[in-house]
């Protein structure tokens, strides 16, 4: 089987996940009991609403609505919002990516440097001393650890910003490097909570990877070859563990998307993650069922996009078209 | 805190430390259980567990007052910590140190069920998918595959915050039953490789049927990483449960989990940090000494032969 | 001739997790391996073979394992053990190469096997990654890989086992090592490979004027490769003899068991002689000579104390550590 | 950076630390306070309340948009609209405006909860382009109030042509075009919405140049941004720590002012989830009452809120000028509470410590909406307290919408309800306390004939004193029913950095006053100066 | 060969193709099918050991698998004492399984690392309902009854080989497939388990498929013997006549390639070129032609497959030029 057939057909199934992913969500969500109504509103208002949205309909036939709909790329318009959910993704799924992605350079940079560093002193002190704390940071709620961060580095010392994705004053938009630079230094709080605990899983499982490899017979092959030590730990040992990372890496993801539902609503973040759990208690149905889409998609993608680099980094992986006719002849 | 709760303390905190020992005694006879506790990190975690399943069970006796007496909403309302009050007071007055010794008791149990839950859950699919293979497999595993896409947080949030009347056992259940999807896989993969070992094969060349087969053979030498997971998982479990609380979802009031602890201290974070501080604390304890302790299972459970 | 290679008292030992002792795999091992010639050491599987030989390039893993001081392992007069770790490397792969045992493991799957043998090359011959190519391709061809030009840019998943074994062997001696290790270089292979791989090790050696330090645990790979042996039995050597005099003259009780046990071809179906127990735990060797209770010669003073290898009447140079070299009267069977 | 060289009056940057963001900004589609204080600076009402809040008559409001008014016969109320007033396109605001404006307040399709309240008036017609027309349907003392009060007037032109139902969803409502003090300048999803004063403002320029309203969804950290000077105004703070920690704060300046917002435990009186049969507890007004008697409010008002908070003497808050702290209510009397419940029939007869009758535990649920802090904070408080004299409440923290559902459809025992009010008192009371709020907001179908009586009385007192001797008389009433149990009113303090100068808070909406709010050249700090 | 009526095992025309791994969703197409037996016959009468001998990779241990019912065939037949093996429904196989038993090869991971050896030999007497006594079986295999409380890991590999063989008699069996059961233990050591195979043949007269790769092993404990290569037989005879003239190039250079443990011998070696082809890809005609030695190597065997055909009474081979052996 070639390389394109087969992503051809990850990709079918990836479709076919995303799909039942948002069939479940959007039973589930329209089980529930309630209407789409806050607190306050009048109820002969709300019922007024509900017939205008549809939603005295039957579930299937508002499921078949919804298909089409979608179908025909819409997303329906978000009851809380009073706007296409479209144009609401739009604005926020940008911000929840630079989130993700910042916390996830946080956290495998750091993750991986440590796991590399401790792994190459194993049971010495500095081993040791990181092994501890990595095992408490692991261990950390997030919403515990972000008013810590908020206090001591937004309040008290006044180096990062309290919340928000940007200067409403200097950088409403980011059109210039200055705010680059702003955007980036709004990031460093949520970024760092919610890559923090991730670091800390992954240098645990980085040690544990390089550990594992450096006991292999190929690493004692290198050294009577007469590598140097630091050629085989970051070439030998480290091509090496980086294949169990990359498995890692697609399963970042569900957790990063989780952890953003917290991070962004304690630290304003104008991402999907608040998006979506403002949508879920307001039982906006278009932007619960929708958000649910791109989550999924992203771990879909996430996961593919995983195989795909392992496929990459893993020779034996690899698809090659004569890959069965290894047939060796004198 | 009166005379008899120290004492308590006292007891239990030696109780922990003298069961560890006596079991690290015992364990240096054999080879599997002296690997168990070749890691410091493992003895702590497990004394650290000991204590507060002690701290749980003699709960009445190491609390000086009733958890959920607001002791007087005017004058004791986020005390510092002091002898009286060992770890302050909360917004509601109640005793901080109280509600944390009697919230070891739902946490526990909160964690011990919903990782009891996804545990059994992910290791029938995960065992039945691996051993039958074929469609049933194909099935298991594309259903596996929805699960693990499905945003998580999504479901449990509907779950709860919407289904009004839901009890609190069933959202400890729905916790479990969307955490077991990482279990499964783990233990399909064991199941894969270990229904091609030899004592397998020969167990089924004696006759034995499938049920036996998986029960005797496959299972127990999958158990490391089932463990681990579950050991890990109670961990999960106890962190999705605070931020459930946080999110305004969790036990009802007035009894105290630890994440509800939090959540109730958190509009006073800044004044009186104490009544998010300790509960905080004792999850991450929890999580570090499970996750010192499944260290340990994974040594003393190592399908590596012993040299 | 000098001796190439002088390994002398050597003690490799394993502190094992608490409570287990420590594992003394290597005790007081002594050989000399002369340029050009082969030494093989045979003996049966945890006797000590493969940490001997990674001692000598002290690729033992540390901890759990450390050679004790007073060890010595002197190559072309410098004592290995003593060198600085850039020194070290200098000897390794390019001085003194090591093959093992499993060509599966031992090479890296992720790089392909050009970039593995030509590794050496640039590290220790500096040549540039091109040149280093073309001396892969070159080495390739020499250990008859067909289509050398092609196979070195396969990953090792794509080679079969004895390709692979040819791989390892190709990338030891791209450095013209004075000195090969080959630790059980064909056991995991099926015989007609192993007949290649020992074929090919026979003309390399000669063509390339290297000493080999052969170690398996077939007799037979010994007796049609080795010019001497060296027995090896629970972390000792307990006898050394050229091979035709081992052969003819086998002198301790081991190498004389573990001749007769050997499968033959030529025999009829019969009863095979089998040494009676166990080898012992490294942990724990017995008392004295080691093997006194596998031994059917055995008596007190075997249990008492150990025998130093002593020279036999054979050969010069043939030597065994056993009293019945002494006491030769009492070779007459028990019972 | 960019740092511009604004410094003379007439700059300055004004950031609010928000909390929610609004749906949109077209004012009659919402009920959004910030979508509120927004719509302050962009669309101007034809008059105003003043500082008192009176509202009764019309001697108490302030000119806006119309320059003057004159009645025409009792039902008939004519207005001038300022001839200088522009819409921000260049389009003159005109009569109009006004008509369509009402028409569609006033339309179904567009389902604005402001609706109801104008009931009374007939219709609004336009004399000339400068000269609206209100026809009331009846004569009561609040018809200027009822006429100017809701009701921000649109721009017809823009509006026209959206479809009434599409209004909700209107892109105007994110991009409006308005004839205020100030004008849109962007709205950043879930970030920020900005405004520009209009220095050719018809009233005069605002003081300061640009505001901005920041949206930070949690209340902590929305404090901890004036805190750290990151903001410059937050005009609640809600709870006593807050407080606390803005007065530490050294660059800023505490405004306290009156609230509008009272909180009550809602007693259900009818069976939930089926309006015809009578609660089984709460039908009988003798359980209310020891329910009542039996929590000691101003306790937990100083126990949760410290100064801030008061216990209202009825179901209304400190805004409405009926307030007197002496009106007369149940006493916290716990052995009264005590005695009425053994009286009649719940005793512990079990020994539980649960009091019930023929095997029925005295036990009932408090439903309260779980994004509320403070409210769950009472809820766990009333539990103590309920359970002190033998009484079991169960703590349904639920999602507000779930919250909305249930009372809203009567399927609940107790609920911990907010109620927030305009300046007047008869529209509050009517909506949640009579029968006129059945189906409405009247949770609980409280009903007493006698009581809605004399609120008819009341609103239709001519004059304000005998209006306050009426109500008063209301709400002893009510309060001797205990419809429910009138837990606390919070009285907002706003925070504001001290270089903003003439910072006025009008109590039933504190961005009011905005425009006249100001920063001296010479306090001006480096986001004042910035020219973008 | 033996004749008909005396016969245990028979061996039909079994096939056994592993399907290449169906990708993603099972959507995917096959691999090519790796065929690991391609087409064995044989048969064992009561009492005999067969050898079964080969390249890692030929096709034994699918062989002896397959035969116990372990993997079901592609196609053919097994009969055992005249039942049709995997005619059989599950009660009547298990049995069946009683009477037939296999050791294997890798002491470690034949025994349930999690389980004692009483509980291991134990579980076969509790499937069957049998009552045995572990000690006697303990005792039968040479093991003192102290190890009974023992967990494999405990135990040395010839120690465990022994338990593997005890499990096996447990059920008492009259077949044993035993799949390379001293292949992975020392030369000493080795010796002590076939000795105590052929003890137990001689007392329990039991039948054996012994399968080797090593031609000096099977040389010690086989009536007859086969060589597989490729899937196939490629000869079948009695030992004795197998060694002294052995009739297919592929067995001349099996044997001539087993080390020797003379120093002396000088005798003409045989050296295979290149390695076995992989069982997906089969090579056309003759399986051994690209490797073949053979001075008369030709055309035809790279086009016509040969047959294993009778060369002489009792003794099979296929090659074309069998007739005229190396
Ligand atoms: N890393 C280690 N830790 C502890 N003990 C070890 C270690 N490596 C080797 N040993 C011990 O040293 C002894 C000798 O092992 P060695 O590998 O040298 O045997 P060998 O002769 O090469 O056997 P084989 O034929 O199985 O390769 C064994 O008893 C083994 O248990
Ligand atoms: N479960 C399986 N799935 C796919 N292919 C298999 C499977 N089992 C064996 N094979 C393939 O079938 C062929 C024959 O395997 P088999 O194990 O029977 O050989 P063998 O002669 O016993 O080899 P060895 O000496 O290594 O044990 C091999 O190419 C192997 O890769
Ligand atoms: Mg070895
Ligand atoms: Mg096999």
């Amino acid at each position: 089987m070639t390389g394109g057939v087969w992503l051809l057909r990850r990709l079918v199934a990836s479709v076919a996940i995303v799909f039942a992913v948002i069939t479940f969500i959007f039973i589930l969500i329209h089980l529930a009991p309630g209407k789409p109504c806050s607190e306050n509103l009048d109820p002969r208002v709300c019922t007024l609403l509900t017939r205008q949205f549809g939603l005295d309909q039957p579930i299937a036939v508002q499921y078949w609505r919804y298909l089409v709909e979608l179908a025909h790329g819409n997303l329906g318009m978000s009851f809380s919002l009073r706007r296409p959910v479209w144009d609401a993704l739009v604005e926020t799924v940008p911000f929840t990516l630079q989130l993700a992605g910042a916390a996830l350079v946080f956290d495998f940079l750091l993750g991986l440097g440590l796991g590399i560093y401790q792994a190459a002193r194993v049971n010495r002190l500095p081993d040791l001393v990181l092994g501890n704390a990595t095992l408490f940071i692991y261990s950390l709620p997030t919403f515990w650890l972000a008013p810590i961060l908020l206090l001591v580095f937004g309040e008290k010392l006044g180096w990062f910003p309290v919340g928000g994705a940007s200067d409403p004053i200097f950088c409403p938009q980011v059109d210039s490097l200055y705010c680059v630079a702003d955007r980036l230094w709004h990031l460093v709080l949520p970024a760092t909570t919610l890559g923090v605990v991730g670091a800390a899983g992954t240098a645990r499982f980085q040690r544990a990877a390089m550990l594992e490899v450096a006991s292999q017979d190929y690493v004692r092959t290198a050294r009577a070859k007469g590598v140097p030590e630091r050629q085989i730990v970051l070439r030998h040992q480290l091509r090496n563990a980086l294949l169990s990372f990359i498995t890692r890496f697609g399963l970042a993801f569900p957790f990063l998307l989780t952890g953003a539902v917290l991070v962004e609503t304690i630290f304003a973040w104008p991402g999907m993650g608040r998006l979506a759990f403002d949508a879920i208690l307001t039982r906006d149905y278009p932007v619960v069922t929708a958000s649910a889409l791109i989550a999924s998609t992203v771990v879909v993608a996430g996961n593919l996009l995983a195989d795909i680099l392992l496929g990459f980094a893993d020779p034996r992986l690899r698809v090659h078209a004569a890959a069965d006719a290894d047939v060796v002849t004198a | 805190m009166t005379l008899g709760n120290w004492f308590a303390l006292l007891v239990a905190l030696v109780v922990a430390a003298e069961v560890v020992r006596a079991l690290r005694h015992r364990a240096l006879r054999q080879e599997r259980w002296r690997r168990f506790f070749r890691l410091r990190t493992t003895s702590w975690g497990l004394g650290i567990l000991t204590f507060l399943v002690l701290v749980a069970l003699a709960a009445p006796l190491l609390a000086p007052f009733d958890p959920n007496r607001q002791l007087d909403i005017v004058h004791l309302t986020n005390r510092p910590p002091s002898w009286t009050f060992l770890l302050g007071t909360d917004p509601l007055s109640r005793d901080v140190w109280s509600r944390l010794v009697y919230g070891t008791r739902v946490s526990l149990g909160i964690g011990a069920l919903g990782a009891l839950v996804a545990v059994a859950l992910g290791t029938l699919v995960g065992a039945l998918a691996g051993y039958y293979r074929r469609w049933i497999d194909a099935v298991l595993m594309r259903g596996v595959d929805v699960g693990l896409a499905l945003p998580r947080i999504f479901v449990l949030l509907m779950a709860v915050a919407l289904w009004d009347g839901l009890p609190f056992a069933a959202l400890v259940v729905a916790i479990g039953l969307t955490s077991w999807f990482g279990t499964s896989r783990l233990v399909r993969a064991e199941v894969l490789s270990l229904r091609q070992r030899d004592f397998v094969v020969a167990a089924r060349a004696l006759g034995a049927g499938s049920s036996r087969v998986i029960v005797r053979h496959v299972l127990p030498n999958a158990a490391a990483p089932i463990i681990v997971s579950a050991a890990l998982g109670v961990g999960n479990v106890l962190l999705l449960e605070a931020a459930l609380s946080f999110l305004g979802i969790g036990v009802p009031p007035p009894d105290a989990s630890w994440g509800n602890m939090i959540a109730d201290g958190m509009p006073s974070i800044y004044t009186a940090p104490w009544s998010t501080f300790f509960p905080g604390l004792a999850i991450s304890l929890v999580v570090m000494s499970l996750n010192g302790a499944a260290d340990g299972v994974r040594d003393a459970l190592d399908p590596r032969e012993a040299p | 001739m000098s001796v190439l290679l002088r390994v002398r008292d050597l003690k490799t030992y394993f502190v094992t997790e608490h409570g287990k002792g420590t594992a003394r795999a290597v005790d007081d091992v002594s050989f000399d391996l002369y340029p050009g010639e082969t030494l093989g050491i045979v003996g049966e599987s945890g006797c000590g073979k493969t940490v001997t030989s990674l001692s000598i390039l002290r690729l033992v893993p540390e901890p759990p394992g450390h050679i004790l001081p007073g060890s010595l392992i002197e190559f072309e007069g410098r004592n290995l053990l003593a060198l600085s770790a850039p020194e070290l490397r200098a000897v390794r792969g390019n001085q003194i190469a090591m093959i093992f045992q499993e060509p599966m493991t031992s090479l890296n799957p992720v790089f392909t096997v050009g970039d593995q043998i030509a590794e050496a090359a640039i590290i220790h011959q500096h040549l540039s990654r091109r040149a280093a190519r073309v001396r892969a391709i070159e080495m390739l061809r020499l250990v008859g890989i067909p289509d050398p030009d092609e196979r070195v840019d396969d990953y090792p998943h794509q080679l079969s086992g004895g390709m692979r074994q040819r791989v390892m062997i190709a990338m030891a001696l791209i450095c013209h090592p004075k000195v090969l290790i080959a630790d059980e270089p064909t056991t995991a292979l099926d015989v007609t490979i192993q007949a290649q791989i020992l074929e090919l090790l026979d003309r390399l050696q000669h063509e390339l004027g290297m000493a080999v330090l052969l170690i398996t645990h077939d007799l037979g790979v010994v007796a049609g490769h080795a010019d001497r042996v060296v027995v090896m039995y629970a972390g000792r050597v307990v006898e050394t003899a050229t091979t035709e005099a081992l052969f003819e003259h086998p002198t301790h009780p081991y190498t004389e068991g573990l001749l007769a046990a050997v499968p033959r071809i030529d025999a009829p179906r019969a009863r095979l002689h089998a040494i009676p127990g166990q080898v012992p735990a490294a942990t724990a060797w017995p008392p004295g000579c080691r093997f006194h209770p596998r031994c059917p010669y055995a008596w007190e003073k075997c249990v008492a104390q150990e025998p130093p290898l002593l020279e036999t009447r054979n050969e010069a140079g043939h030597t065994a550590r056993c009293w019945l070299v002494t006491e030769p009267e009492r070779r007459a069977p028990k019972r | 950076e960019r740092r511009g060289g604004c410094t003379t009056a007439g700059c300055g940057t004004l950031i609010d630390a928000a909390v929610v963001e609004p749906p949109t900004l077209l004012p009659p589609s919402t009920e959004d306070i910030v979508a509120s204080d927004i719509a302050e600076q962009l669309f101007l009402k034809l008059a105003d309340v003043g500082m008192s809040t009176n509202t009764v008559g019309d001697e108490d409001f302030q000119p806006l948009l119309a320059q003057r008014w004159e009645w025409d016969g009792p039902l008939t109320l004519v207005f001038h609209i300022d001839p200088r007033a522009r819409w921000q396109d260049g389009q003159r605001v005109t009569a109009a405006d006004v008509e369509f404006t009402f028409n569609a307040y006033n339309d179904s399709a567009v389902a604005s909860p402001f609706r109801p309240k104008l009931q009374r008036i007939e219709k609004v017609t336009q004399r000339d382009s400068l000269t609206a027309v209100f026809r009331f349907r009846e004569k009561y003392p609040e018809m200027f109030y009822d006429a100017v009060y809701h009701m921000r007037i649109l721009p017809a032109h823009l509006l026209r042509s959206v479809p009434r139902e599409q209004w909700r969803t209107a892109p105007f409502g994110r991009q409006p075009v308005g004839d205020g003090p100030y004008r849109f300048v962007r709205w950043q999803a879930a970030q920020s919405i900005e405004l520009v004063a209009d220095t050719t403002f018809f009233l005069g320029r605002p003081g300061i140049r640009r505001l901005i309203w920041r949206f930070t969804p949690s209340l902590p950290v929305a404090v901890q941004q004036v805190i750290a000077d990151q903001a410059d105004i937050r005009e609640q703070l809600v709870t006593p720590d807050n407080v606390e920690r803005a007065k530490a704060a050294k660059q800023l300046a505490i405004y306290p002012f009156r609230g509008n917002v009272y909180t009550f435990l809602s007693f259900n009186q009818r069976a939930p989830g089926d309006t015809s049969k009578p609660h089984p507890l709460f039908g009988d007004r003798d359980v209310r009452r020891a329910l009542t008697m039996a929590v000691d409010r101003a306790s937990l008002v100083k126990s949760t809120l410290g100064d801030l908070g008061q216990v209202p003497p009825g179901p209304i808050s400190a805004l409405v000028g009926i307030w007197a702290p002496d009106i007369r209510q149940l006493p916290y009397d716990t052995a009264q509470a005590a005695r009425l419940l053994s009286l009649h029939g719940w005793r512990d007869h079990d020994g539980d410590g649960i009091r019930d009758k023929d095997g029925q535990p005295l036990a009932f649920h408090i439903l309260v909406p779980s994004s509320s802090g403070l409210r769950k904070q009472y809820a766990r408080l009333l539990q103590e307290q309920f359970r002190a004299i033998g009484v079991r409440a169960e703590i349904d923290e639920l999602e507000g919408s779930v919250v909305a559902q249930r009372t809203g459809s009567g399927n609940y025992d107790t609920a911990i309800l907010s109620r927030s009010n305009d300046p007047s008192p008869g529209s509050g009371i009517t909506q949640s306390w009579t029968l006129a709020g059945f189906g409405g907001s009247n949770f609980g179908r409280y009903y007493n004939p006698e009581f809605e009586r004399i609120v008819q009385r009341a609103i239709s007192a001519p004059k304000r004193d005998q209006a306050r001797t009426l109500w008063r008389y209301a709400l002893e009433t009510i309060n001797a029913d205990a419809p429910g149990i009138f837990l606390y009113a919070l009285a907002n303090v706003g925070a504001v950095h001290k270089r903003v100068e003439n910072v006025q808070f009008r109590p039933d909406s504190w961005a009011a006053l905005l425009r006249t709010w100001r920063i001296p050249p010479d306090r001006l700090i480096d986001r004042d100066r910035v020219e973008r | 060969m033996t004749a008909p009526g005396s016969l245990l095992v028979e061996v039909r025309d079994l096939v056994k193709h592993y399907p290449g791994e169906r990708s993603w969703f099972g959507l995917g197409a096959p691999r090519a099918a790796v065929r690991a037996v391609d087409g064995v016959s044989f048969t064992i009468a009561p009492g005999r050991t067969l050898g079964l001998v080969g390249e890692s990779g030929s096709g034994k241990t699918t062989v002896g698998r397959t035969m116990l019912r372990l993997q079901e065939p592609t196609s053919g037949k097994v009969l055992f004492e005249g039942n049709d093996v995997f005619g059989l429904d599950a009660a009547r196989l298990r049995a069946l399984r009683r009477k037939m038993q296999i050791v294997f090869q890798d002491p470690y991971s034949s025994l349930n690392p999690r389980m004692t050896v009483e509980e291991t030999l134990r579980e076969p007497l509790e499937i069957h309902r049998l009552n045995g006594a572990v000690s006697a079986l303990l005792d039968e295999v040479g093991l003192d009854a102290a190890f009974a409380k023992r967990y494999p890991h405990e135990l040395s590999g010839g120690q465990r080989q022994r338990v593997g063989i005890a499990r096996a008699l447990s059920v008492e069996p009259r077949f044993i497939v035993c799949d390379e059961p001293v292949s992975a233990l020392d030369v000493s050591v080795q010796a002590q388990v076939l000795n105590l195979l052929a003890d137990l043949q001689a007392k329990r007269r039991l039948t054996y498929l012994f399968i080797a790769h090593d031609l000096a092993v099977v040389r010690h404990i086989a009536d007859d013997v086969a060589v597989m290569y490729l899937g196939k037989i490629v000869e079948h005879a009695p030992a004795a006549e197998i060694y002294a003239q052995p009739r297919h190039p592929y067995t001349t250079a099996l044997l001539s390639a087993v080390p020797e443990p003379n120093p002396r011998a000088s005798k003409q070696r045989i050296v295979l070129t290149g390695d076995m082809p992989s069982p997906a890809h089969p090579p056309p005609g003759c399986p051994f032609h690209p490797r073949c030695p053979h001075p008369k190597k030709s055309e035809r065997c790279r086009t016509e497959p040969p047959p294993l055909r009778p060369i002489t009474p009792g003794h099979l081979a296929a090659c074309h030029y069998a007739e005229e052996p190396m």
